[in-house]
């Protein structure tokens, strides 16, 4: 079945990961500008185009297979990772997106969600955020605010929201990030560190529904004060913010919570703010970091919490299907194999 | 083989068949006791078959009614088709057991009863005022024969060194000691196998080959039986055989595939009884090209299959009833993205939990017709045991060659009963060999809904270049499987579709009759009621009555030559274990027709007497 | 209510019936606009029924073939059954709309077309190579008028400070103010409400209200038209109305159980296309006794309803067939522990994801027997828009009554059509009292499977002290409720439930037959196609025809008389929109019928006209 | 439908709970001794026996409700807290508990876990861990070790498996704890403390089923060894174990992490010690230790994680159905509610 072996990797552009088919997304969908940075992530990897297969479950964000020149899945709403279970473990050798909603993944298809971040199968999940149903028009979603009116929720939504991070941290997401729809450049970093991972890596992009969840992320998007809303978590480097990068995120160990502080004030020097870690085995700075967004007068942490390598779902599946061939004798033949066991023989 | 045995004061009777049933505790061994004898029996060359039937999953207490365990086995000279619907001999290891199966066992039959657990105790449990072996009726209707089995188990273990509870353990080895003597099979077979099942524990090897001893001794000096009974070896076809049950042959089935095919079987589902033995199996043969997935849910299993088969593996799932439920929306989903997946639906008691260890035949319609929206499907059913190989190797074979997901039905009768089962060699097997594409197929471009002259589509899969595609729920513009909207594209593919499985019928064999090509009654069945109504139509020839028998191996496409034969006869019944479902279908399918139908909802297969019964009613 | 209007210089023709589709781009607000010439004929009496008609979900780019959204309304001076065939009037929009309609239109139909839309940039996205409009052949094929309403509604709005895009978003309103003109509609009702639907931008209400009146004298002014026309008011029975779509009539129907039965309503489902209107009408209804809860997945949407059930509730779901899929399980639990719970299937184009904006029926045969093991329940069918209230009030009473699950089935076109509805007074609804358990029913024990003479089980709620008790899905003692493996209980507990759900024929009320008892030919629609079957069968008697109809609003059971009424007509024609599911299933019911079956699956109602032509072939 | 305001609410004793229909559980389970305790823990709240419900899915574990002489649901495999949702919103004042197990929950009835979770409706789960599925016999479950051999793993389990209260905690839930079956008067505790808590109470049992994985928790369970292996978490007091007490959990706060000390040695004193604290909103200490019973050379914490009282599920959505009946005017006619928007009369 590998007819990968000999493919060549061409030097791809953009334009060689666009089916051609012209989305058809609302104007002003944030689902555009995220296609975007794939496809400009995609050729740097240089996997060969045909290897590469996007899986999506149903929703606006669901359409994206249809939009890239690969092999893709649009199947069942919430049921993706399911389908991009499968491919990847009957052919390790793909590279297998899944592109879904916070309905999608976390409604309907919470369950393959969190039993995909347990498992570390070698999948790359992109859930685009704009918590709402955009495709049925507007009803609450599991990431919707508490007491958020909706088509379903004309008094207010009775639900607390998930918080989609601490929820791939808690199943034992081996990467977790985040990035939003409109800020290009980091999302790319985001998408290519996600490429990167070997293993279930979980992006959660905030993304703008202009037409059932307007202004959603206005907080974090607004060019004025997105400087002091955003935290941009970079590895090894100290958790630091606001216009002039002075503000930063302390860890108190009396109170062991999350504490905002400004450099040069009250004796703070930058040798007091926490410095990122990836790389970190236990999970719980991570999902630290990840609650902290839910907390209000803290910014919104955006980028990499987590990444962390351990063998993948793929890999061990593979390796026991190695170890069994190696300590098979010699091949058996159909009639070895049937004939396990007592048999006996009618002349 | 001749049935060797070591010689005897007793003449031996030769006997055409016998059926037993040992039943006991859930802790006494029965499945096993009812294996070693079929084994013994088939090495003996004759053909069994078999059916265990034990209580709920669930372990209940000791010694009462809800945990006996029975198997039954059907032991014959000529060809077996079933277990047999009453035993000529019971062995009754405690009191709840006899209480529960003595009704079943035939007048006059031998009813073999171990004595030594019929203790006050035990009798309350079974719910006896008095001790039943004490009540002369007893006597008067069977040949009872009581005997000590706990007192000489105690015995033949005497300062063995082991504790009681090992010496309890190794009382079912007397009862089968004693049957293996009383039809003539040679002790030391049994010898064998139990040192190869005791390989681990030498200790218990001893312990257990002493009391088969002891109670295969016990027959020939206690003066107890005044003649013991020989079979005849069956005159099956020759070649190499061994015993399987359903889930095992199924198992081996797709295994088969992935060895011939050379193709990476790909098996994703989720645990349910009575189905779960066919994924752990499969799951022992990594090194023959199979691949399995636990998925977290039944939908994830499919999903996984489907997920696989559109990368270009054989996918198979395995379910039952409940899962089958959950399978749903999937199974939608392959019928139009046109992906080739097996679904095996083993049948159990239903509806909703229903009844997870008793067999049912009551998914058909929903096998047929469960989906919503134009779904149609190939679905076909196996008939025996041993059936299950060749009927997954079919599915399989059609759902590649015809780009769509089969079911397969077969239920927990099959599951779990066993008979002989002649290995094939590589050549007697169906060859399947995917074509997945290779290169465009219209101008320079792939399209993945361009279809050949049968309506086949091509399949095209991840890591060929230039065949990049997009398969999915929405409706397909014919041609390109662009996402299209437009009505009269729509109709068109669900035409199209549904043409396509009609189109399988090319696949699809004509009807054998078992009987004259004419006659006052025909009898038409389907899956695991194969052997009972196979039997009864048998039987019924032989009084001298023009019976026939139809077994309905394909449920859609139906058999091109069955309308025809269904309206030669002036009377068509249709036995089913279930409410009707099939004699409703032939309705829908053949107007006109209009079989009687005959059904049981117990749990158990269909009764050979019962059926019999209902024909002479209805000539 | 007369049609009072304005005096007009020309002289107002009389007509029966107009049948207008409004098309454009969906950014041109064609439902709207359908929707209040709706409401202004409905208010001027005339009986009227609409078919709106939006491309998928996801809005498609401005300009584009796939982004055409259309409302086609019937309006008439008699009984109207359907939205019409062909319309009469086309007012289309931009040139992708008339691309993707202008077939449609009867030939020498009134066209009317937004000439100022007709841009070299928006012909090329309707595929246009050159201007249709110049094309003589279509002046010569229709009565084509062409109105610059771009044009005219920038110059009524020049000076009105609003943005480019704000001004264009009104000429809607001048294409309405145009037709409302045509068919004589007095222009102040209008007025009202524009200020009521834009009370809160009231320079957007005053804008509209400008543009609106701009298209009403430019048709009085301009030199193109020559006649207007009049629709006499019809003779509906005397009462107040309004006009409801399927979706909200359900959902009214649901809360007007929770108002007279003084019991909480509970609602527990999952949004999917085209049920979400239900849950979103009723989650409005807080204060009327109805609980809503928008469960993770459909699973637990039915889940909780049957959990609210257990617990007293009168308990609904809604979905459509993916979701529908999705609770097969559920069903079966809720037939096992028969459970009062009504779930209704809004059914769409299928399979899988399929057309979720089209409608279909092909759900029939999944509603019927898509459950594992022998599940039956009662099924019925909403036969128009207005119908769906009182298909949901029947549904709840025969389920509280029976303690069973009930489907009830309606489709994509019931859903979002339209129709008028007269206002019932309580005391035309049929009473729904569940009648709780409040004592121990057999020598002071409560038996949760004591059936009544009907064999319905009674119904006893967590909170009443001494009838703790449990259900669940393993098959249950006929009569305790406790866990059995019995296969004589099972058999009588499947053959129970099946029995009682037979008992429910005594609410089914005979079909009556629309024409002659006996005739050539006998229609037999079920579901939403019944206004189309209904006016064909008109036209066909109207024609001398001896053609009869009959609809069926229950499933299952099947009405008693159906059987001799199919017999009794040489010929049977059964039309769906489907592949054939009821014709099948009736042959299955009634053996010896066999009737002609007409399918139509592109998404859209059946045509009168190509009904009518199929009897004329078969007659 | 509150046919409940009447009933007293009589002095219970265990047998009042005791359905009459004998346990059908292997000998030696440990449900035995979970239902024993749930019975022994029932009678002190004093809620009327009528009012309370218990639901199951399906599994070994989920035959509880027969046993139980109250109202019950044993339903379908993994979707028991859909029903019980059902119930409590439908009727708030009944006390509802779900009993579940590893497979039923986390397996199949992952979504519905952490919905549960997220949700915070008043439902009491108590998921009986054997890690593994014991009525199928055998195959492995989501808790099941990492290659662990079993039935559908014969050569060992490919998958990570779930730490149930990290996933709990990840998904939001308010009230997470753990306990051993063996352990009665601890269990009957924290059953004690779930029942009390109002919102979601999620309890982790470690059950050992002697059939199909038998000693699963002989580590915990082992008399010998236990002092050092159980970490017993109460509120208020320091994470003191071991035999002579001596042994506690400090937090690094350099590393952020915690860290095994023996108070005396090293100057360490029990001030050093980490103080538990149920009652921390912020759950990221909660989550730390929930993650270091999976870290060796830890021992492993038993009672209550977090506790924590927020708006109840079935509360809010109670409060909205009253403001709109206390906002609605006087109770709407069915003809008034039906005549809603625009009408018109026919004479
Ligand atoms: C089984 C099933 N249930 C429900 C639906 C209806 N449905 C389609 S998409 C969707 C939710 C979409 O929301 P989200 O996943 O957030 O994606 P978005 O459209 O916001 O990008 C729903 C409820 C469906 N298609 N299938
Ligand atoms: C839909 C469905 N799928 C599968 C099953 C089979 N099944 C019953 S219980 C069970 C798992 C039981 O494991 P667990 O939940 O851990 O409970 P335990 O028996 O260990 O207490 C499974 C797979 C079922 N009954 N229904
Ligand atoms: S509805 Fe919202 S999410 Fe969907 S395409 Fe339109 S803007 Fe994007
Ligand atoms: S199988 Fe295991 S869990 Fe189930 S009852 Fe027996 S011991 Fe308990
Ligand atoms: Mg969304
Ligand atoms: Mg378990």
């Amino acid at each position: 079945m590998s007819t990968t072996q000999d493919a060549p990797a061409p030097a791809y552009t953009k334009k060689d990961f666009e089916s051609g088919v012209d989305p058809r997304w609302c104007p002003g969908c944030g689902d555009y500008s995220i296609i975007n940075q794939v496809q400009r992530t995609l050729p740097a990897a240089g996997v060969p185009r045909e290897n590469i297969v996007f899986v999506s479950g149903i929703g606006c964000s669901s359409r994206f297979p249809y939009y890239m020149r690969n092999y893709g899945m649009h199947t069942i709403h919430g049921r993706a990772p399911s389908f991009a279970t499968g491919i990847k473990l009957s052919r390790p050798e793909l590279q297998v997106w899944v592109v879904t909603g916070d309905g999608d993944a976390l409604a309907i298809g919470g369950n393959h969600f969190i039993h995909a971040c347990r498992r570390n199968v070698d999948l790359k999940i992109l859930m685009f955020n704009n918590r709402i149903y955009g495709l049925t028009k507007g009803q609450v979603s599991p990431t919707s605010e508490f007491g958020k009116k909706t088509k379903t929720t004309p008094h207010g939504s009775p639900d607390y929201p998930f918080n989609p991070p601490a929820l791939a941290l808690g199943a034992g997401a081996t990467f977790v990030a985040r990035s939003i729809d409109v800020e290009g450049p980091h999302l790319g970093g985001v998408l290519k560190a996600a490429q990167d991972h070997e293993g279930t890596a979980f992006v959660e992009v905030f993304q703008n529904c202009p037409v059932f969840n307007d202004g959603a992320y206005e907080f974090l998007a607004d060019k004025a004060s997105k400087a002091d809303t955003q935290l941009r978590m970079e590895h090894g480097k100290p958790l630091l913010f606001g216009k002039d990068g002075k503000k930063g995120i302390r860890f108190n160990p009396r109170t062991v919570t999350l504490e905002v502080v400004t450099v040069g004030e009250g004796g703070i020097t930058e040798a007091d703010i926490l410095v990122h870690d990836v790389q970190r085995e236990d999970p719980t700075l991570a999902f630290m970091l990840a609650n902290m967004g839910a907390t209000p007068g803290f910014p919104t942490p955006i980028g990499v919490f987590r990444d962390v390598r351990l063998p993948t779902g793929d890999e061990i599946t593979w390796n026991l299907i190695d170890q069994a061939k190696a300590a098979a004798k010699k091949p058996a033949s159909l009639t070895e194999f049937l004939s396990q066991g007592e048999t006996w023989t009618v002349k | 083989m001749a049935t060797q045995t070591t010689p005897s004061r007793l003449k031996v009777a030769e006997v055409e068949a016998v059926t037993i049933r040992f039943v006991g505790d859930s802790g006494d061994g029965m499945q096993l006791t009812g294996a070693e004898f079929t084994r013994a029996s088939a090495l003996a060359g004759n053909d069994v078959a078999t059916f265990p039937d034990f209580p709920a999953e669930i372990r209940a207490p000791a010694g009462s009614l809800a945990g006996v365990s029975g198997f039954q086995v059907n032991v014959g000279a000529k060809d077996v088709h079933t277990p047999g619907d009453t035993p000529d001999v019971l062995v009754a290891m405690n009191p709840a057991a006899l209480k529960t199966n003595l009704a079943d066992l035939k007048p006059g039959g031998l009813l073999l009863v171990n004595t030594g657990a019929f203790t006050p105790g035990n009798l309350e449990k079974a719910g006896y005022a008095a001790n039943p072996l004490e009540d002369p009726s007893l006597r008067s209707k069977y040949r009872l024969i009581g005997v000590d089995m706990n007192g000489l188990t105690d015995a033949a273990l005497a300062g063995s060194g082991l504790s009681a509870k090992e010496v309890a353990r190794c009382k079912n080895y007397f009862a089968l000691g004693l049957l293996q003597w009383l039809y003539s099979r040679p002790a030391d077979q049994e010898a064998e196998s139990i040192r190869r099942k005791f390989a681990k524990k030498p200790e218990l090897a001893a312990a257990n080959l002493k009391v088969f001893e002891a109670g295969y001794s016990y027959g020939e000096t206690s003066e107890i039986f005044f003649e013991r009974y020989a079979i005849p070896a069956t005159k099956l076809a020759p070649g190499t055989y061994r015993t399987v049950t359903g889930n095992h042959a199924a198992a081996l089935g797709f295994a088969a595939v992935a060895k011939t095919s050379g193709k990476q079987v790909f098996f994703g589902g989720y645990p349910i009884t009575p189905s779960t033995e066919i994924v752990q199996e499969l799951s022992k043969w990594k090194e023959h090209g199979v691949v399995t997935f636990q998925a977290e849910d039944e939908i994830a299993g499919i999903g996984s299959a489907i997920g696989a088969a559109y990368a270009g593996a054989l996918a198979v799932t395995a379910t039952s009833g409940p899962g089958l439920a959950l399978k749903v929306e999937m199974m939608g989903l392959a019928v139009i993205a046109e992906l080739p997946i097996v679904i095996v639906d083993v049948q159990r008691g239903g509806p909703s939990t229903g009844m997870p260890t008793k067999t049912e035949q009551a998914d058909l319609l929903m096998a047929l017709f469960g989906r919503h929206g134009e779904a149609p499907m190939p679905v076909l059913a196996a008939q025996s045991p041993a059936d299950c190989f060749w009927g997954a190797i079919e599915a399989m074979r059609i759902a590649v060659k015809w780009m769509t997901p089969v079911l397969l039905l077969t239920d927990g009768y099959l599951a779990n009963g066993s008979e002989p089962f002649r290995i094939p060699d590589a050549s007697e097997l169906p060859k399947i060999e995917p074509r997945y594409a290779t290169a465009p197929n219209r101008d320079g471009k792939y399209m993945p809904y361009l279809r050949d002259e049968k309506l086949v589509r091509p399949w095209a899969i991840p890591g060929t270049p230039g065949l990049e595609h997009r398969v999915g729920g929405l409706e397909k513009d014919s041609l390109t499987g662009m996402v299209s909207y437009d009505g009269a594209n729509h109709e068109l593919m669900v035409r199209t579709r549904a043409q396509k499985i009609r189109n399988v019928i090319e696949d699809v064999p004509d009807v054998a009759i078992d009987g004259p090509e004419q006659g006052d009654v025909l009898l038409v069945s389907w899956g695991g009621t194969y052997g009972s109504v196979r039997t009864a139509a048998e039987r019924l020839r032989a009084e001298g009555k023009a019976v026939s028998h139809v077994h309905l191996r394909w449920l859609n496409p139906l058999p091109k030559n069955l309308g025809a034969i269904l309206r030669r006869f002036p009377k068509v019944l249709v036995p089913e274990v279930n409410d009707g479902q099939l004699a409703f279908y032939l309705r829908g399918m053949f107007p006109g027709v209009d079989p009687v139908s005959h059904t049981r909802i117990n749990g158990k297969p269909l009764r050979v007497s019962e059926l019999v019964e209902k024909v002479h009613q209805i000539l």
